[in-house]
């Protein structure tokens, strides 16, 4: 193995003798505002998205509250600004970045042993555009809110609504540029950047799930781009474009908006998949079952996925056999989905499963995702749909596949890696109760919505006729449990910075590039360019795996290194 | 999927006896770096597919429904300066891959003198532009504000080159008027499409009690595409032209070589994509049912 | 229909109420089953490895196992043929939700912000109450004055969006099988008191049900109503019978096809009467001139449906014998008992109607014909 | 890889038929080919737009990705008009046709 030297930095030791790295090379809040580096871009990151979370989940709470009673609590416009900034929030701020944005622009990279992301200037780019984006839904609902809900369905939000509508489609378009500009790097990084022997079926199927959610994003936002800009043009100029009064067909809004806004359901999953191939892998020492299928079935959402948006119209006065057809494409769509549910609970097969945190989650995330997606088939089934559509079966639905899903995936991935990111790990005890708590809250809160749905309680409900109250206020106290699962995650990881075990390179005996340099990283990630000699998900004792950051111990905590093992430039 | 097998990992190990200035600090070899330029290049302007694809969208579906209106806004458009400013992008395209051989030949003098040549079509493309939108203010076709249809005053068309050329200096055009050929227009439209009936909000916003725009508010909604449309192809423009008025200046300075040039051809890309656009939009646009 | 199910006698599901309601609750346990199914099998498998397979050193390395190329077809075709069944099963209630039957009660309805209006063809007139009659099948013509809302009624597992527009009547259809009251939900967010749009729909028998209609309706009934309109709007100004070509005459156009200036053949339903109201100009008849103006704006969205109950009445009884060819057979529905039979089935979602490919013989109606719009 | 240099004769040929194909356009249009008068502008249209793609932009020297990715925007694009039409043409309320 060549031993090329990286970077001036790598291999030294900071004033106070600690090795060098990416997060103590640099202090001050400019070395953090303008840096290039793809994992301090990363933390930005994961501070704005926890930022949003909890302010969508405050929301989450107040719908909660607001339905604890029949008649509501709040006033039915407070309410539906309330849901309508609980959707945009978590969707377009909260999701639709959270698993790429900071576990895909930290490890994306050092999985396929790059040194950074292709342009690490459009990385710094991404973020600012998501903070300006940040700030103009802040605007919008300081300034009084929106009430469209987050589909912004015309003519409701072009004729009827406030003007607010305008910030917040000018917010998610920047939102938007921001997801592009990730999407890019990851496409760009993949294919030109990845370590000499890291062959396309050596990647990690984290890397093949984002590389597919990449390509969801660049195919779909622009298509939501020019939706929501079109649509706050005529909020402006009122020439009829999606206005039926002026000869314009607001189906035609629905059909644009979920072009994107379906495939984005998978921009939201697909990363969380990838980390659950992760979590299974490294906390069962098993290659992943099927990794082929499992990698292809992603491309395979990633492509399908763009032929279904109509089954958000079932109801929607388009062509009914346009609607079948689309019923069809859901169906199939549904399939790769499940090939991935299948091969996971294989992977276990005779494999060595840990107990620890990450693992929980990860199985947590199947058995939700599980019922999330079936329930995705009732929803699917057009003489079912007629029924359910545009009810609480459909909240349930998608908090099962984004919250039990996508949002388990990412705390999943968070425990998994946190003290590659921090170089800190967790108190495990507590993450274990807190993922308990949480999944019990979850399912005391969205399993009861099945019910209501199917009796038929509609959603955007401000207050609601008194059958349907025990099945809400079961919902609500599940919220409170949930939350308060949250909050202690958000606690012992924020206790951990300080006090947490120091963690080592390798925590968990897992095998990829990532564990193979020090926790955490040097700022160009490896002390030398890795050569990859082995297959994706080949485990293999600690001891044999060379650490490519600080050499040291591998295993035990990163050691420093004499400091004329770095070389100048 | 052989696709994908065949292409190897990239190398990365080999030593590079010197390093390029211009090459970043975590690419290996100003191949790769070159490599990851274009790929980004092309998926960015896929996404500008897809972007000025929803336009499309909402075009194809009002043309479907309001056909007639859309001929009728369609017939409104100058074809000359549709021709024209076509032929103008097309040459731009000409300058602009001549200015990427010649980077490619590092030849920076030359690569200076395309450059400009290209900024100067792209000026006056957008020049064009702006008289043909002054002129749609004029004939209050405009969608927002005061929209008039029939419209009642024609604004002076070009029907010949010399006709474009004192147009496009900003001097009054010899026999165009609107008693010239392309006047035909008013004939043409009126005969074919005033049956249709006039817009009812002539003079203003459609009321807020007179909800049916009528066929005039369909010729509206194709004028807001048009505006839409040529609008952000414009602003695509003037993006463009800003990109290569830093190029030329930084070739000036002998930034580019035989070896570094990835930037001017992948401005090149770019340019080129802003004129198929404008390849697709002037057929669907201008010549909407012209043989009346 | 009785319906033997653990979740229909439990409080999981709403009353069913409707023709259809129980095949959609079948759907809905077959789908429930196989939740189950999928659920029982991956859950008990994760944890029967997770204990069988739990990490007993911490240096453990198992033996990496490949794939399976069986097991992978086994779990994607599976799933394929039981998606492909469920997807079948579907589209089949589909279509059967949006195939309006041609033997229907018309309903006309109007969602506004905030509340459900109604109105009988014998010419009552009710607000976010509706009473229908048991065993009848009801064809709902639905249009909103402003944005999109949604009618839904859950016991009948039944709903359409209603979207604005000029040119679209929406439609859907029910047949009530239970007595009783119940919810009429708004299902598309529509601002503020999207809420608040609820009501009540009463399912009575038929005896109280024509006990209740004799009850109101002052005003007569929907085409007296209409009938009158005609004359105050000054549509019976050109659209008299005696009327010199300058206009087309209206009887006996609903249902029938027309020909249109441009060469386009359209049916005289509901949305292209509405929309020759509101937008004349865009479908011309062929052989007139578009001199009519648009009653846009001056004619409230239930006054349309009163001129289109007036029009389906006014068919003369010259023009009961629909030339073969064209339109075939009957050409008006009009008052409740009346039996188009030869009317084509008319499928329908979102005012989309289409007019299914006619296999019937052309068929007179060789019904006696009743004074349409009169009360039984 | 190293990069292909096209001759500039290729480029000048390159813009003759460009301009071509535009006058071609324009002379179509004035001649009534009933609902034709769409497809051969499209056809001209995307023959240009071929043209500028595969010459000025060097595809046709680059990479099968590259030649990939560019079809896959252009089938994306399809797919988004051809689906939503669908929905147009087989609904009935929507008749106003040329
Ligand atoms: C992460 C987000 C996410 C994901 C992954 C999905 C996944 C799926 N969704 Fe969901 N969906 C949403 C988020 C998501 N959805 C949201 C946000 C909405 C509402 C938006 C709004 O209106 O506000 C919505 C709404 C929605 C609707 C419209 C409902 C309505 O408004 O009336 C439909 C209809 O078809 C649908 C279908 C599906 C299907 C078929 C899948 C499939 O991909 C699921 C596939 C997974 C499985 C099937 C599980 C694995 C299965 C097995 C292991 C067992 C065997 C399988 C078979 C027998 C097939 N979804
Ligand atoms: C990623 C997406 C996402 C996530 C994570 C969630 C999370 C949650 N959602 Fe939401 N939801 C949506 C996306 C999401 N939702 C969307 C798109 C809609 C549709 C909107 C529309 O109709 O337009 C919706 C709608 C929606 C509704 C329906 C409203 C209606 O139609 O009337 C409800 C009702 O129960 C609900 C509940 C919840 C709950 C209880 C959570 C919980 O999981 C939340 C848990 C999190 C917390 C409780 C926060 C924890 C943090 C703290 C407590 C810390 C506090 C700390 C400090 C102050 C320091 N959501
Ligand atoms: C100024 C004369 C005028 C008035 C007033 C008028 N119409 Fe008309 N109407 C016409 C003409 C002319 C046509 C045929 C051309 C067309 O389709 O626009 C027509 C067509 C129609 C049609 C389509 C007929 C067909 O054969 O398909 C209907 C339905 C109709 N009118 C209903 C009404 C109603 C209801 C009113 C009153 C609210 C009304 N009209 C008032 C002139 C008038
Ligand atoms: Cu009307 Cu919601
Ligand atoms: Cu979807």
């Amino acid at each position: 193995m060549s031993m090329t030297p990286l970077t001036a930095t790598a291999g030294r030791l900071t004033s106070e003798g600690e090795p060098l790295n990416y997060l103590n090379n640099g202090h001050g809040l400019k070395s953090w505002l303008l840096t290039k580096d793809h994992k301090r871009i990363a933390l930005l990151y994961l501070f704005s998205v926890s930022f949003f979370f909890i302010i969508g989940g405050i929301f989450a709470l107040l719908i909660r509250i607001n339905l604890l009673s029949p008649e509501g609590l709040f006033n039915p416009d407070t309410y539906n600004r309330i849901f309508t900034a609980h959707g945009i929030i978590m969707v377009f701020l909260f999701l639709v970045p959270a698993v790429p944005a900071v576990l895909g622009n930290f490890l994306l990279p050092i999985m396929i042993g790059a040194k950074d992301l292709a342009f690490p200037k459009i990385n710094l780019l991404s973020w600012y555009c998501y903070v300006v984006a940040g700030i103009f839904l802040t605007v919008a609902l300081i300034a009084g809110g929106i009430d469209t809900g987050w589909t912004f369905y015309t003519p409701y939000s072009t004729s009827y609504s406030n003007s607010n509508v305008l910030l917040a489609g000018v917010g998610i378009f920047i939102a938007g540029f921001s997801s592009i500009l990730t999407g890019i790097n990851f496409i760009v990084t993949v294919h030109t950047m990845r370590a000499p022997g890291m062959t396309w079926f050596r990647l990690p199927l984290f890397i093949w799930a984002h590389y597919a959610t990449a390509l969801v994003i660049m195919l779909g936002t622009p298509v939501l781009a020019i939706t929501l800009s079109l649509m706050a043009l005529e909020r402006v100029a009122h020439v009829g474009i999606f206005d039926p009064a002026m000869g314009g067909d607001p189906v035609l809004f629905q059909h644009m908006f979920w072009f994107y806004s379906h495939p984005a359901v998978y921009i939201m999953v697909l990363p969380a998949m990838g980390v659950v191939s992760e979590l299974i892998a490294n906390l069962a020492r098993k290659n992943i079952f099927g990794y082929k299928f499992v990698a292809m079935s992603s491309l395979a959402i990633a492509v399908f996925g763009f032929l279904v948006w109509g089954h958000h119209l079932f109801v929607s006065t388009q062509s009914i056999y346009l609607g079948i057809i689309f019923s069809f494409l859901s169906y199939a769509v549904a399939i790769p989905s499940a090939i991935k549910v299948f091969n996971w609970t294989a992977t276990l097969f005779k494999g060595s499963i840990s107990y620890d945190t990450p693992m929980i989650y990860g199985l947590g995330f199947i058995g939700l995702f599980l019922i999330g997606g079936m329930t995705g088939l009732f929803v699917a089934a057009l003489g079912i749909d007629v029924h359910v559509t545009d009810t609480y079966f459909v909240i349930a639905h998608f908090h099962y596949v984004m919250v039990g899903g996508s949002l388990m995936g990412f705390l999943g991935g968070m425990h998994l890696w946190w003290g590659k990111i921090t170089g800190r790990m967790y108190p495990e005890y507590w993450a274990r109760a807190a993922m308990v708590i949480q999944f019990v809250g979850f399912n005391l809160t969205f399993f009861p919505q099945f019910i209501l749905g199917y009796l038929g309680m509609p959603r955007r409900y401000a207050a609601y006729p008194p059958e349907f109250q025990v099945l809400h206020v079961l919902s609500t106290a599940g919220a409170t449990i949930l939350g308060l699962g949250m909050l202690i995650t958000i606690i012992y990881f924020i206790w951990s910075l300080k006090n947490g075990e120091r963690a080592p390179a390798n925590p968990w005996g897992a095998s990829g590039l990532e564990w193979r340099t020090s926790s955490p990283p040097p700022t160009e990630n490896f002390l030398e360019t890795p050569v990859v000699t082995w297959e994706a998900y080949e485990f293999a004792p600690i001891e044999t795996m060379d650490v490519l950051g600080y050499p040291g111990d591998p295993g035990k905590p990163s050691q420093p290194v004499p400091a004329e093992h770095g070389t100048e430039d | 999927m052989a696709l994908i097998e065949t292409e190897t990992a990239p190398e990365r190990i080999e030593l590079h006896a010197e390093h390029h200035p211009h090459l970043a600090h975590h690419f290996e070899s100003m191949e790769q770096q070159r490599e990851a330029g274009t790929l980004g290049m092309w998926w960015f302007l896929l996404t500008e597919i897809m972007f000025f694809g929803g336009m499309f969208l909402a075009y194809t579906v009002y043309r479907h429904i309001y056909f007639d209106a859309f001929a009728a806004g369609s017939n409104v458009l100058s074809i000359w300066w549709g021709t024209f400013n076509t032929a103008v992008l097309i040459a731009s395209s000409l300058t602009m891959a001549l200015a990427v051989f010649h980077a490619q030949m590092g030849n920076s003098r030359k690569v200076v003198r395309f450059l400009l040549f290209t900024i100067i079509l792209g000026t006056i493309f957008l020049r064009v532009k702006y008289i043909e939108y002054s002129d749609k203010f004029e004939e209050h076709v405009f969608p927002a504000g005061d929209f008039r249809w029939p419209i009642e005053h024609e604004a002076n068309r070009p029907n010949n080159v010399g006709d474009m050329l004192l147009m496009l200096i900003g001097a009054e055009p010899l026999n165009s008027s609107p008693q010239g050929p392309e006047h035909a227009f008013s004939v043409k439209v009126t005969t074919k499409y005033a049956e249709k009936g006039p817009y009812y909000g002539v003079g203003g916003q459609v009321p807020e009690e007179v909800q049916d725009p009528g066929f005039g508010g369909h010729v509206r909604m194709y004028f807001w595409l048009y505006f839409a449309m040529t609008g952000f192809h414009a602003l695509h423009m003037i993006i463009g032209i800003g990109l290569l008025l830093m190029l030329a200046w930084q070739a000036r300075k002998g930034k580019f070589s035989r070896e570094y040039h990835s930037y001017i051809e992948l401005t090149g890309l770019y340019w080129h994509f802003v004129d198929i656009v404008w390849i697709f939009l002037f057929p669907l646009l201008y010549l909407v049912d012209r043989h009346l | 229909m009785i319906h033997h199910s653990l979740l229909a006698m439990s409080w999981m599901l709403p009353e069913q109420a409707s023709s259809y309601a129980p095949e959609v609750d079948h759907l809905y346990e077959f789908l429930v089953g196989t939740t189950i199914f999928f659920c029982v099998l991956i859950f008990a498998a994760i944890l029967f490895f997770f204990v069988k397979y739990r990490r007993r050193s911490s240096d453990e390395i198992p033996r990496p196992i490949a794939g399976s190329m069986v097991l992978e077809s086994a779990w994607t075709i599976i799933p394929f043929i039981i998606s492909l069944f469920m997807f079948a099963w579907g589209a089949k209630i589909y279509l059967q939700e949006y195939t309006i039957p041609n033997d229907a009660l018309d309903i006309y309805v109007v969602g506004k912000q905030w509340m459900w209006k109604f109105q009988h063809p014998e010419g009552q007139r009710e607000i976010n109450e509706l009473h229908l009659p048991v065993g009848r099948k009801i064809r709902f013509i639905m249009a909103t004055e402003d944005v999109i809302h949604s009618f839904f009624i859950p016991a009948f597992r039944m709903k359409e969006d209603i979207v604005p527009g000029p040119n679209r009547y929406t439609t859907v259809w029910a047949e009530p099988t239970m007595t009783g009251q119940f919810h009429i939900f708004c299902a598309e967010y529509c601002g503020t008191s999207h809420s608040g749009m609820i009501g009540w729909v009463t399912v009575m028998n038929d005896r109280d049900y024509q006990n209740w209609l004799s009850g109101g309706a002052a005003e007569g009934s929907m085409a007296d109503r209409g009938a009158s309109l005609f004359q105050q709007l000054g549509c019976i100004t050109c659209h008299r019978s005696d009327a010199q070509g300058q206009c087309p005459r209206l009887e006996g156009i609903y249902g029938k096809e027309q020909l249109m200036s441009d060469g386009q053949k359209v049916v005289a339903d509901d949305s292209y009467i509405r929309e020759s109201v509101l937008s004349p100009l865009a479908k011309i008849v062929a052989g007139y001139q578009p001199i009519m103006p648009s009653f846009q704006g001056q004619v409230s969205e239930e006054q349309i449906q009163e001129l289109i109950a007036y029009i389906k009445s006014i068919g003369p009884p010259e023009t009961t014998n629909a030339t073969p060819g064209t339109m075939k057979g009957s050409t008006k529905i009009s008052a409740p008992g009346s039996n188009p039979a030869a009317k084509p089935p008319i499928m329908t979602t979102g005012g989309a109607t289409i007019v299914a490919p006619q296999t019937e013989k052309a068929q007179p109606a060789q019904l006696p014909q009743q004074t349409p719009g009169q009360n039984q | 890889m190293s990069e292909h240099i096209v001759p500039k004769k290729i480029y000048y040929r390159i813009f003759g038929a460009l301009l071509v194909g535009t006058a071609l356009t324009v002379i179509f249009a004035f001649i009534n080919l009933g609902n034709f008068n769409i497809v051969a502008a499209l056809l001209i249209a995307i023959a240009k737009a071929l043209l500028v793609i595969t010459f000025f932009m060097h595809v046709k020297y680059s990479s099968r990705l590259t030649k990939l990715w560019v079809a896959v925007g252009f089938i994306w694009l399809f797919i988004m008009l051809a689906i939503t039409m669908t929905d147009y043409l087989s609904r009935a309320w929507l008749v106003y046709r040329p």
